[in-house]
């Protein structure tokens, strides 16, 4: 798929579609707690928003912005902050993962939301890096 | 097309329709599903973790660490497809 | 009768589509086929177990305007289909998708040393490179 | 609501987890400190199933609610005397692999090892998890991602190792869907996933064809997993063409964690009466496992790479595994989980010996080991020593687990399972006493000439085999020997006070 130069149709739409599909997908990831979305479902919005990028441009000018490194470690970083909210709700006292030890006036919603956000990195990360392993394996 | 093939897919089809003839009707409000565990999560999920999304409470909460391992999974295909393809590259 | 077969048309309905993608896991010899037919074969099952939620006259189960009206209202649990089989499946989605993305990269490495992915062929070439 | 309960449970889950989040932050910058990472964490996972085994043993099974969420709702640990013991050998075992993996790894797939300690460790977080949850859905999550590193791990190995794991994606997939669905079907007629819950309201329902069909798949389901004789096709390709490192993790762990959920699920979850009377499941495992003992012998009699030997040799031995299982009754139940513990130790040393082989000598046709107990005499007595527990002689492990099937055969008055397992132990002589033959014959005259030629530039007769390798072998066969000699002190302990209620003892 390198040699082919996308039309300037796809370059235009995609670069367009871009920041908007991002925006979504932000939004599901933080809209998780009152309407149909969370983590999971948000995350595959922003990946899928970096293989749009992919599409249009190729390969090497996206991962001059987001490499295959970063992608990597943001995999690792997201499932840490969900593993980390489990072993700060150990270290306050309470069971593995029981949020309601949490500060805050809402805790079990707050540890809800940063797992949530977790979550997002973790797929986000995941899926991209996924995807650059297919694509680059020539 | 070989014959055994369809022989086993049809048994094991069979199988599991007959195993699911007694089962309740779906969405018959008196189920088993319906009436065990889950009603504490509709009626107390809201008072109890302040979500309105019961999917969300029960995923990130009471089965938070279901949510967890899940993640764990994402995080194993990456490092899986990792270990797959990035490391052969320079096999050929 | 009638509500018999309505009642259970979904267990018909995701036998079938369970029975098509295990015979193309195994009676299929492109691997690539019996990729398709493995997940067909799982998301079979995840329609299945989502079915098991259905509640009649029952909404999706999310409170709406509970910020709006103060202290939440005593909920009805027969109001709202039963959230946990759709946390279930969700989880058996991310699953899924995680061993499809492992089987994918398997298939890669498989067609660049062999440059098949026919089944029958694949063992001829692995016999003939010792 | 914040229930406070002693962390030890989940922390031998969840410190190998965490480790392998950090490793690829870490391996960017210092690769160097992966491997000691790793091992620092599984050590960390054997002390606490140490400090855990303490507590079990004085104050009886223990409880963990994960987010202080109780049982029905909430995802639950359970951890009694089997489900401890099985900690304790998951722990060790993988611990010592880990040790051994440093200098293979190295050599067989270089610059790898920050996905592959990675891997290692969630797989060891899975095993763990598998063993102490009690969660039929949660033990399906864990069960796939100890599956899907699995897959990856064995992808590592040369040659055909690529379409192994392939195949292996298949039917490992096949049996965790089948397990889904059987989830699925008693979730639909019981409302609940926690195993104690399901325990109660199970008995209500044995009648109901949803149950029925729900076991039968949950059976098929395992059985794929832990390679059960009809079911076996995904195991010797994986175990022969994976590193040595993995054959002998996922020989030693897998399998064997697979017939604990089985043991688990039949008798804990089911009572004992129904996988026996109502729906008669443990007698066809009994026949199945039988097959697959003598089939497995005979076909390990019949291979030339020891590997792969050792790989239809497993198959075999599951079946006693699952024999112990299908018994049901008290005798077959420990010989069945005894073995389950003799053998993870013997089959995981015999997979590092190979492995160690193929590292000094690379060879790994059996015909070519002739003159190798005088350029290995460590790696090949651990060798000897395994072999000899495998056939059951006398001090080793091996020899108590199959008294103790037999004395279960016999309470049973199965008289055909007494001569299977007997058969099956001479077969088994065929095929290791025939390894252990070439390795202490001396060599042709003229084999010995090319020996020197091709060797003149180093010493010959000296084992060459780095320490972080010969140790673990080392140990596990001492292992084997003093779980033979302490047999007693393990089913006394752990054992007994785990047989399922109801079964006749």
């Amino acid at each position: 798929m390198k040699d082919v130069a996308p039309s300037i149709i796809l370059k235009v739409v995609c670069r367009r579609l871009v920041p908007f599909v991002q925006i979504f997908g932000l939004y599901v990831i933080m809209h998780g707690h009152s309407s149909p979305g969370g983590g999971f479902q948000g995350g595959v919005i922003l990946a899928s928003s970096v293989m749009l990028l992919v599409l249009c441009d190729g390969l090497e000018p996206v991962q001059r912005r987001f490499s295959v490194a970063m992608a990597t470690a943001a995999t690792s970083t997201g499932v840490l902050l969900y593993a980390g909210v489990g072993v700060l709700s150990l270290l306050l006292g309470a069971n593995y993962l029981d949020y309601g030890i949490l500060p805050g006036a809402e805790p079990r919603s707050l540890g809800m939301l940063v797992i949530e956000v977790g979550v997002g990195i973790t797929v986000t990360g995941a899926l991209v890096s996924i995807f650059y392993d297919l694509l680059g394996f020539e | 097309m070989n014959y055994l093939h369809l022989v086993v897919t049809g048994l094991t089809g069979l199988l599991l329709f007959l195993g699911s003839l007694d089962m309740p009707n779906t969405g018959d409000p008196q189920s088993a599903p319906a009436v065990h565990v889950s009603p504490r999560y509709i009626e107390d999920s809201l008072k109890e973790t302040a979500v309105p999304n019961m999917v969300t409470a029960v995923l990130a909460d009471y089965r938070g660490f279901d949510t967890l391992v899940e993640t764990a999974v994402v995080f194993t295909g990456a490092m899986a497809v990792l270990l797959i393809l990035r490391s052969h590259r320079e096999e050929q | 009768m009638l509500e018999f077969i309505i009642g259970h048309f979904n267990n018909a309905t995701y036998i079938m589509l369970m029975m098509i993608g295990f015979y193309a896991m195994i009676g299929k010899t492109n691997l690539v086929k019996k990729l398709v037919g493995m997940n067909i074969f799982q998301w079979s099952i995840i329609l299945f177990v989502v079915s098991l939620s259905a509640k009649r006259d029952a909404t999706i189960p999310i409170v709406f305007g509970s910020h709006s009206s103060g202290s939440p209202a005593h909920l009805d649990a027969s109001s709202y289909v039963n959230p946990l089989p759709h946390v279930l499946m969700l989880t058996a989605i991310v699953v899924g998708v995680a061993t499809t993305g492992v089987a994918l990269a398997l298939l890669l490495r498989i067609y660049r040393r062999y440059g098949t992915l026919e089944e029958d062929e694949l063992l001829k070439r692995i016999r003939s490179s010792g | 609501m914040n229930i406070h309960q002693s962390a030890t449970p989940i922390l031998i889950v969840i410190v190998p987890l965490i480790t392998s989040f950090i490793l690829p932050l870490l391996g960017w910058r210092h690769r160097r400190l992966v491997f000691p990472v790793s091992v620092l964490a599984l050590l960390c996972s054997f002390g606490l199933s140490l400090v855990l085994a303490g507590r079990v043993l004085n104050v009886g099974p223990v409880e963990y609610f994960m987010g202080g969420w109780e049982p029905p709702w909430g995802i639950a640990f359970y951890v009694d005397h089997l489900a401890v013991l099985m900690l304790l050998l998951l722990t060790f075992v993988t611990l010592l692999v880990a040790i051994y993996s440093k200098k293979s790894i190295l050599k067989e797939a270089p610059d790898q090892e920050v996905p592959f300690y990675s891997l290692y460790l969630i797989l060891v977080s899975g095993l763990t998890g598998l063993v102490s949850t009690a969660d039929m859905f949660n033990l399906y999550v864990f069960l796939e991602i100890t599956s899907i590193s699995c897959y990856a791990l064995v992808s590592l190995g040369r040659g055909v190792a690529v379409v192994s794991a392939f195949r292996y994606v298949i039917l490992g997939t096949v049996g965790a869907a089948f397990y889904l669905l059987s989830v699925g079907y008693l979730y639909s007629v019981t409302g609940s996933l926690n195993m104690t819950d399901l325990a109660r309201i199970l008995p209500g329902l044995y009648e109901s064809n949803a149950v029925l069909v729900g076991f039968a798949f949950f059976v098929i389901g395992i059985s794929l997993k832990m390679a059960l004789f009809p079911m076996h096709a995904w195991l010797p390709g994986a175990y022969t063409n994976a590193p040595s490192a993995v054959s002998a993790l996922v020989a030693g762990t897998t399998t064997k964690v697979a017939a604990y959920v089985l043991a688990r699920v039949m008798f804990f979850v089911f009572e004992p009466s129904f996988s026996v009377e109502t729906f008669p499941v443990t007698t066809v495992l009994s026949w199945m496992a039988a097959v697959a003992m003598i089939l497995g012998s005979v076909m390990a009699i019949v291979q030339s790479d020891l590997k792969r030997m050792l790989a239809y040799s497993s198959i075999a031995q599951i079946g006693y595994i699952v024999l112990g299982i299908g018994l049901a009754n008290g005798m077959g139940f420990t010989g069945g989980i005894l073995h389950l513990v003799n053998h993870a130790f013997m089959k995981c040393c015999l997979f590092l010996v190979a492995g160690a082989i193929v590292y000094q000598t690379g060879r790994r046709e059996i015909h070519t080991f002739r003159n190798l107990s005088r350029k290995m005499p460590l790696t090949t007595a651990a060798f000897t020593i395994c072999a000899f527990g495998m056939i059951g002689l006398p001090p080793t492990g091996g020899f108590f687990s199959k008294v103790y099937l037999i004395l279960g055969a016999i309470d049973g008055e199965q008289w055909v399972f007494v001569g299977v397992i007997l058969v099956s132990s001479v077969l088994a002589i065929g095929y290791l006493a025939n390894v252990v033959r070439y390795m202490y014959l001396t060599a042709d005259e003229d084999e010995i000439a090319t020996e020197m030629t091709v060797s003149s530039h180093g010493e010959p007769d000296r084992e060459k085999v780095p320490l972080t390798m010969l140790v673990p072998m080392l140990i596990l066969a001492a292992g084997v020997i003093l779980l033979g000699l302490f047999n007693g002190v393990v089913v006394s302990q752990f054992i007994d006070p785990a047989i399922p209620i109801g079964l006749p003892r």
